[in-house]
């Protein structure tokens, strides 16, 4: 098994999302709050996850721009739940490189007030494990 | 009560209303007691009796006499009048062949009580109000007389005559009985407990029949257990599952008619408890499709040829806390 | 004759179940049974067991033979024959007396060779009955209770049993446990007798009118009215037959298991409507004449054909067990007196 | 003597009613859904057709799980037949566990004539329970046992 | 004993490539009273026929069994095989062992063990079986329709004209039904009124059609050629052999505030009202639940006015009972309830409309009489955006997993009409897939785009947010572009999935016929059988049995009718021999079984028998109805001494198979 293949059997069992549930309506990026800030959307992580694209994503910024507001796991009529496979990149990223990006106790003096609440709430989700 | 009978029973052959008189013929002891059919005020004379021992239930007998010439008087128990109802319900009796006196009960004795108590030859026994004394070949022995109730009728479950022609006394009233609590404490055994205990019973069973021949409700033309192309007919318990099979399809083909009046119990010559099986499907019946009694009413419509679209899927067993 | 102290019963018990399979009655949940000796358990003190001891040598059902099918082809295999020798202890009289009945029936030509096995591996030890009961009328029909037969009879008073060998392998038997055993005097027991022989002088039931029902009355008695009314409440069940230890009457089933044929036989009742079916249906068509062959053949047939002895030994257990209370003593009574 | 719950093959008899569960075991089939072999289905025009006589006897002839299988409630080809078929179950199954027969042996499923995925699945997941349990000794007969 | 042969087919390798067919043929010869046995490729085929009849005829057979297919795929050829070969049909049973078997195993011994055990159940059945033949029952020459829209008309009319008397039964006071409500049609755009109005009239005036209108199914008993149907005719206060539709009482209704379901809620009608002009049958209906005189007791003026004297405040519902040979299903649809899609702002703004009330804005006989104004200002709409799938192919448990199949076609319309009608509005169509199967429908959607310049945007919208200044923000994602479009529109269009009407789930109950678990009805074979209900006599008709747009309607429509008249030129029908019967020697008459027959097939008779006990006695026994009888086999299992038995699924037949699977 390729490595590639490896780590998309990875985000796919971190994330429980399958991709091939997808028919490409675009309705996760029509809901994104943060579309303008990403180079690939929430529609094409799902596509490029499952095309084994990963490496390019996995070096791309948009992976942090992701609010997890869930608005797409919330649109999407297929229940692909993109905001979770967003997720499952981003904690395979951090498992190869076998750390934390943060320790929890680190996040409090990193706020301030132009954050949105669901990325704080997402954080502790996500350093606090 | 036993010459208000007869007197009753000559005044009604008498007048022409009935041309014979369905009750209970003494025997060799005070307690055995036989059905019995009368046809003159002589034979009432010379053999007619009621007494505490006169348990068996005479409807059963009422599916061949009903059919025959003329109406019959039928001195019948509370009891009996539920199978009664229930054996109308079902056309098994011409009812309007049928003069039913309804008669108070207050429980019938069960010698084998008497003999459980310690008395061993009985030659005779003297009902004492509350005590019978009983007479034996080696001495006299008072036992009171609720000790020496049957079980069904110490856990009666009505003392309402729910059909008669006439009452003898007054009519009782339907009874808060306790009679499902030996059928909750199998429940709440385990799952191993309940199969040693109803391994342990049936597998006393002979087959001798008594107990579907003694059942009112079973008043099959031809049982299947009889009945050669049914493909279950068998005579003897030859594999302890035959008596499984027997027990559970004869509970099952009474659920819903079985008015619990306890015969089944009372005619094994083994004493298996019969009773509680019938029991559980009454009290599962009451529990998951609402409270019935067969024979209360005879426009029921009986639990089994009847449903609800909102009754329970059979996984309700399998949710049961207790295993 | 011998003896033994009451309370080393159990020893006696336990030795005798040495070597043999041991069957005793013993108390349970449905009353009196006789039941695989267990150590320390004690002897039960009812007058009768509920079944009879016929148990023993006809059981209710028994194997006969099996077909295995091949295919097309059929193969029979003749079951394994009990071979184990055994002990019955305990038996009153009237069972006993029972045993010389149905080895009428099964030992006379053509002789039935299962019955015939399981008598010769059973030993049958006796017992004097102490409290006899108002069910009891086995001296109608000769019986004497304190000469309670088998191959070893004993009795009982307060301290000790007392044994005493009536056959050589009654013999054999007590030769085996004679170490427990001490020699008492022929007389012994005759304490124990008298008294039982007091209590069967107050039986309600006694002298029954038999002498009416000689070969010579057959067509009158078996045309006698009254067996219309004396049947009238018979429910049709089988409870007499299967508890009576004289019944012998049996079917020959065949159940298919799935991989081959189990022939059977098994108690059958002529009280049962199926009784007897054969081709052309049902020869006993209604209950009165189920009920009067039942009695015709303890009463008339049987002795007609096995000098004069009656095919009942007044134990009694019909008398009890009856769902609605007929009995051999009400059919004697009512129709036993002298035909004219 | 361990049972080997690898070894054990529990029997099972699946009574499915022409309309719905057979067509949905058909279906199964057609979309090559696995179920075990040991899975053995009898037709029969409606579950009510099923006589609580035929439950035991296929206890009785070694089989170590009985399931049947009909029409969802309300859609029943001839209206009303699984209503009373619920109810009778439900009194038969409440009886066997009663007598302390394991009441995981027996069960009754609805299964349209569409659920073909859900026919599989049912019988793999009786197949597990009945496996789990072993062999059924408490409403054998042994006649009918395999020598 | 039987004399019976063993057929085993190989289905070419559907069978025979996991089970050993020649083994399954060679062990079952061997089986008690089978004297023949044979595989052969395919056994439903000529060839594989007449190797059975062969066999038939050559070894006398009495018994027949097939290893095959399912029984539910071939038991009706093999039986027929079996009768032109002088074998009674029902001598013939079938193993299943492809798609119970094969199909399901891959390990080509356990297949083959497991196909032998079905061989060897379906030989001990067979040993079992007796010759049967089927009763005959009458066909009752008229039939039945529910559901009064282009379905129901369509399906009435050719029965009519067929020469065999239909009846409409409809819940709504005129027929007509969804398409009475349609603006323009596509792909020709001719106006629906004009092409359904004179159907309806048709319908309404044709000697052989009677229009139940207001009406509704309430109980269906018997069975195919035999049908009992109870309609309940509502009461609409009005005598609607006196109305003669003049409308002065709508007129006249002091009551004007009730909201028009015609127009879709958009605006209001009277308390006693006709739907629309054109309404089949034209009779005012009074609507209790608002009329004053209904409410208080107050009132009548409708009464006062009316010359006619048709007002009756008195009029009850009434039961009629009717007797039909056929029914058909045409319940139609509905758009599914939008509540739920908070994202489209649905609930939260007026603007925000489903394409059926877009319709009803664009019609002339609609509230705005034709014109296209927005339902919060009434001012012209320049941007309009129509959203497609809302609430289709939607995997969730807010929408409905299948396809609404109408949506694209229609969407395209009303682009179309929307920029012929006011070129100065931009149209965006935001769409997942654009499916346009169908003669001259994909052309449509191209002269959409091409001559019309719809937008089409392939992606979905993701949310629709009212903005302060009464437009609507629509934000939502071009994925070609791969962009996030962000739009101010004045009025969005949802596309908004069908679903069966609430109607038929009930209906399908009373009918005893099957539905999907999207509560449509099932047809009896998806390809083969597609207007018929598995339930004999019950024939579907229209967007009950799936979504479908007019045409397609109208095919089926007729399809259904030519179904019906199939039947209904029928004499008599065979019926089905595995019905009931009661050994009435053995029965007790305790009425059990004929409690639990739904069918009403067992009554009771009062017989002089012979008793074993050789008396004569008067009994009362059962007696099944083999015409009425379905064979559903309840009876049996009420009846406690086993006199009920059924033929062909007996007792001992159903016993011997579970015999011969546990061995």
């Amino acid at each position: 098994m390729s490595d590639t293949k490896r780590l998309k059997e990875q985000i796919l069992a971190i994330s429980g999302v399958n991709p091939r549930k997808c028919m490409k309506c675009g309705k996760c990026s029509g809901a994104c709050p943060a579309y303008d800030e990403m180079e690939y959307h929430p529609h094409q992580f799902v596509a490029m996850v499952e095309d084994g694209r990963i490496d390019q994503l996995l070096a791309s910024d948009s992976l942090w721009m992701c609010l997890s507001c869930f608005a797409c796991v919330e649109r999407c009529p297929r229940q692909v739940e993109p905001a979770h496979l967003i997720e499952g990149v981003r904690l395979a990223l951090i498992r190869q490189q076998n750390q934390n990006h943060l320790h929890a106790e680190d996040i409090p003096p990193k706020l301030n007030d132009a954050l949105p609440q669901q990325a704080i709430v997402s954080a502790y989700r996500k350093y606090s494990k | 009560m036993q010459e208000a009978m007869i007197r009753r029973a000559k005044e009604l052959l008498a007048d022409g209303t009935v041309n014979r008189v369905l009750g209970w013929q003494r025997g060799e002891f005070v307690y055995d007691v036989t059905p019995a059919v009368f046809a003159s005020p002589d034979e009432l004379d010379a053999s007619f009796v009621y007494n505490d021992f006169c348990g068996a239930n005479l409807s059963k007998y009422l599916v061949a006499e009903s059919r025959k010439e003329g109406k019959v008087l039928a001195f019948l128990k509370p009891c009996d009048t539920y199978s009664l109802n229930q054996l109308t319900a079902e056309h098994r009796v011409v009812r309007e062949n049928i003069y039913a006196i309804g008669l108070p009960c207050e429980g019938k004795a069960d010698v084998e009580a008497l003999k459980a108590a310690g008395a061993a030859g009985i030659t005779g026994i003297a009902d004492g109000g509350d005590t019978f004394t009983v007479h034996t070949l080696y001495g006299d022995q008072t036992v009171a007389k609720a000790d020496a109730l049957a079980e069904r009728c110490a856990n009666c479950k009505s003392k309402q005559c729910v059909t008669y022609d006439e009452l003898l006394g007054e009519n009782g009233a339907v009874q808060n009985s306790h009679r499902f609590d030996m059928v909750e404490q199998l429940e709440n055994m385990t799952a191993d407990e309940r199969y040693a205990f109803w391994q342990g019973e049936l597998s006393r069973c002979i087959r001798c029949n008594a107990c579907r021949n003694a059942c009112p409700a079973c008043t099959c033309e031809k049982c299947v257990f009889d009945n050669p192309q049914s493909g279950i007919a068998n005579t003897a318990p030859a594999d302890s599952f035959e008596e499984k099979l027997f027990h559970i399809i004869r509970a099952f083909h009474v659920a819903g008619r079985c008015t619990d009046c306890g015969e089944c119990s009372r005619v094994c010559p083994q004493h298996i408890p019969l009773h509680l099986l019938n029991r559980k499907f009454i009290k599962d019946i009451n529990e998951l499709y609402g409270p019935y009694q067969a024979g209360a009413d005879v426009a029921a419509r009986g639990p089994l040829t009847d449903f609800t679209f909102e009754d329970c899927e059979p996984s309700v067993v399998h949710e049961r806390g207790v295993n | 004759m011998k003896s033994l102290l009451l309370k080393d019963m159990d020893r006696l018990l336990a030795a005798l179940a040495e070597n043999r399979t041991l069957y005793v009655p013993t108390d349970g949940a449905g009353g009196a049974e006789y039941r695989l000796y267990q150590p320390g358990t004690p002897l039960s003190e009812a007058l009768n067991t509920n079944r009879s001891a016929k148990d023993f040598f006809f059981p209710q059902t028994e194997n006969m033979m099996r077909f295995q099918m091949r295919g097309k082809e059929i193969r029979i295999e003749e079951p394994t024959r009990p071979d184990e020798d055994f002990v019955v202890f305990g038996v009153r009289a009237c069972d006993a007396r029972s045993f010389e009945l149905l080895d009428k029936v099964f030992l006379s030509e053509p002789v039935d060779s299962y019955y015939q096995n399981r008598r010769a591996h059973g030993v049958i030890v006796t017992r004097c009955c102490g409290r006899p009961e108002e069910t009891c009328f086995c001296t109608a029909f000769g019986i004497d209770p304190t000469a309670p037969g088998g191959d070893v009879s004993t009795w009982q008073d307060d301290q000790r049993l007392y044994l005493a060998a009536n056959t050589p392998a009654g013999q054999a038997l007590l030769n085996g446990v004679a170490h427990l055993l001490t020699d008492a005097p022929e007389t012994a027991a005759d304490d124990a007798k008298a008294k039982t022989r007091a209590a069967l002088a107050n039986l309600p039931i006694q002298n029954l009118p038999l002498d009416g029902f000689g070969e010579e009355n057959l067509l009158a008695i078996f045309n006698d009215p009254r067996w219309a009314e004396l049947s009238r409440a018979c429910l049709g069940c089988g409870t007499c037959t299967f508890v009576c230890p004289t019944c012998q009457c049996y079917d020959i089933k065949d159940f298919d298991t799935g991989h081959g044929i189990q022939r059977f036989r098994c108690w059958d009742s002529c009280m049962y409507s199926e009784f007897t079916r054969c081709a052309h249906g049902n020869p006993r068509v209604s209950q009165v004449e189920r009920f009067r062959q039942r009695f015709m053949h303890k009463l008339v047939y049987f002795p007609a054909n096995n000098q004069g002895d009656f095919s009942c030994v007044g134990c009694g257990r019909c008398l009890q067990k009856c769902p609605v209370s007929l009995n051999i003593v009400k059919v004697i009574k009512a129709l036993g007196g002298e035909k004219a | 003597m361990q049972v080997n719950e690898k070894e054990f093959k529990p029997l099972i008899v699946a009574f499915c009613c022409n309309w719905c569960s057979y067509a949905g075991a058909d279906l199964s089939g057609t979309n090559r859904l696995n179920y075990p072999a040991n899975v053995k289905i009898i037709r029969v025009p409606c579950s009510c057709r099923v006589n609580p006589m035929f439950v035991l006897r296929a206890f009785q002839r070694g089989a170590d799980g009985v399931i049947l299988c009909g029409c969802h409630p309300g859609d029943c080809h001839y209206t009303t037949g699984n209503y009373y078929t619920r109810r009778r179950m439900t009194l038969l199954f409440s009886m066997l566990d009663y007598l302390g027969i394991e009441r995981d042996r027996t069960r009754v499923e609805w299964v349209s004539a569409a659920e073909g995925a859900k026919f599989a699945a049912t019988m793999n997941d009786f197949v597990a329970t009945v496996t789990r349990l072993g062999e059924n000794k408490r409403l054998e007969d042994l006649r009918c046992k395999k020598q | 004993m039987q004399r019976i042969g063993v057929f085993v087919c190989w289905c070419g390798s559907n069978i025979a490539a996991t089970v050993d067919v020649k083994q399954v043929a060679e062990t079952l010869k061997s089986e008690p009273g089978v004297v023949f046995a044979a595989d052969y490729q395919y056994m439903c085929s000529e060839a594989g026929q007449n190797l059975i009849k062969d066999a038939i005829r050559d070894h006398k057979l009495t018994g027949v069994v097939i290893c095959s297919c399912s029984p539910r795929m071939h038991e009706a050829t093999f039986r027929k095989t079996a009768a032109a070969a002088g074998l009674n049909p029902y001598m013939v049973e079938i193993a299943n062992i492809r798609e119970q078997c094969s199909w399901i195993h891959k390990d080509k011994a356990v297949a083959t063990e497991k196909a032998i055990i079905l061989g060897r159940a379906a030989i001990a059945k067979v040993h079992l079986n007796a010759p049967l033949t089927p009763g005959e029952s009458p066909v009752t020459k008229r039939a039945l329709v529910i559901g009064g829209g282009i379905a129901g008309i369509q399906t009435a009319l050719d029965i009519a004209e067929a020469g065999f008397p239909v009846d409409i039964v409809e819940k709504q006071p005129t027929i007509g039904g969804k398409m009475a409500q349609l603006d323009k049609t596509f792909p020709t755009l001719d106006c629906a009124a004009c092409i359904l109005t004179p159907k309806m009239v048709d319908a309404a005036q044709h000697e052989n059609i009677h229009i139940y209108a207001y009406s509704e199914v309430e109980e269906v008993k018997g069975f195919v050629g035999n049908f009992s149907v109870t309609i309940r005719k509502k009461a609409r206060m009005v005598d609607p052999v006196k109305c003669t539709g003049c409308g002065l009482c709508t007129e006249k209704c002091p009551m004007k505030k009730v909201p028009n379901e015609f127009n879709l809620g958009m605006n209001n009608r009277s308390a006693i009202y006709i739907p629309f002009a054109q309404a089949v049958p034209k009779v005012a209906t009074i609507d209790p639940a608002y009329c004053i005189k209904m409410k208080t007791g107050k009132c009548g003026l409708c009464s006062t006015v009316c010359e006619a004297g048709a007002i009756d405040y008195t009029q009850q519902d009434e039961l009629v009972e009717e007797q039909y040979g056929a029914i058909v299903v045409a319940t139609g649809y509905n758009p599914i309830k939008l509540d739920q899609f908070d994202e489209f702002a649905y609930a939260q703004s007026p603007d925000v409309i489903t394409s059926l009330e877009f319709e009803r804005l664009t019609n002339a006989a609609g509230p705005t009489a034709g014109t296209l104004l927005r339902p919060s200002d009434g001012k012209h709409p320049h941007t309009i955006v129509f959203v497609q799938c809302v609430g289709s192919r939607c995997d969730g448990g807010k929408g409905k997993s299948y396809c609404s199949k109408i949506c694209c076609m229609y969407t395209a319309k009303h682009a179309m009409l929307t920029r012929e009608k006011y070129p100065d509005t931009d149209v965006y169509v935001f769409y997942i897939d654009v499916r346009t199967p169908g003669k001259n429908f994909d052309e449509f959607y191209r002269r959409a785009v091409e001559e019309y310049g719809v937008h089409y945007i392939k992606g979905m919208v993701g949310k629709v947010a009212p903005q302060a200044d009464g437009t609507l923000l629509v934000q939502g994602s071009d994925l070609i572009e791969n962009r996030q479009l962000r739009l101010n529109a004045d009025l969005v269009v949802l596309a908004a999935a069908i679903e069966p009407d609430a109607s038929a789930r009930p209906l399908a109950t009373k009918l005893t016929a099957s539905m999907d678990t999207n509560d449509f009805f099932t047809e009896a074979h998806p390809k083969l059988r597609p207007v018929e209900s598995p339930t004999a006599g019950i024939f579907l008709s229209g967007a009950c049995q799936g979504p479908k747009d007019i045409p397609e309607t109208v095919s089926q429509a007729s399809a259904a009718a030519a179904k019906v008249i199939g039947l209904l030129v029928k004499d008599k029908l065979k019926g089905n021999p595995c019905v009931a019967h009661s050994n009435e020697m053995m029965c007790n008459g305790c009425s059990s079984c004929e409690k639990v027959c739904p069918y009403g097939a067992i009554t009771y008779v009062d017989k002089e028998f012979r008793m074993p006990d050789r008396t004569t006695a008067i009994r009362r026994v059962a007696s099944v109805n083999p015409a009425v009888c379905q064979g559903c086999g309840a009876c049996t299992v009420a009846c406690p001494s086993g006199a009920m038995d059924l033929n062909g699924f007996s007792n001992s037949q159903i016993m011997a198979e579970v015999d011969a699977i546990c061995k």
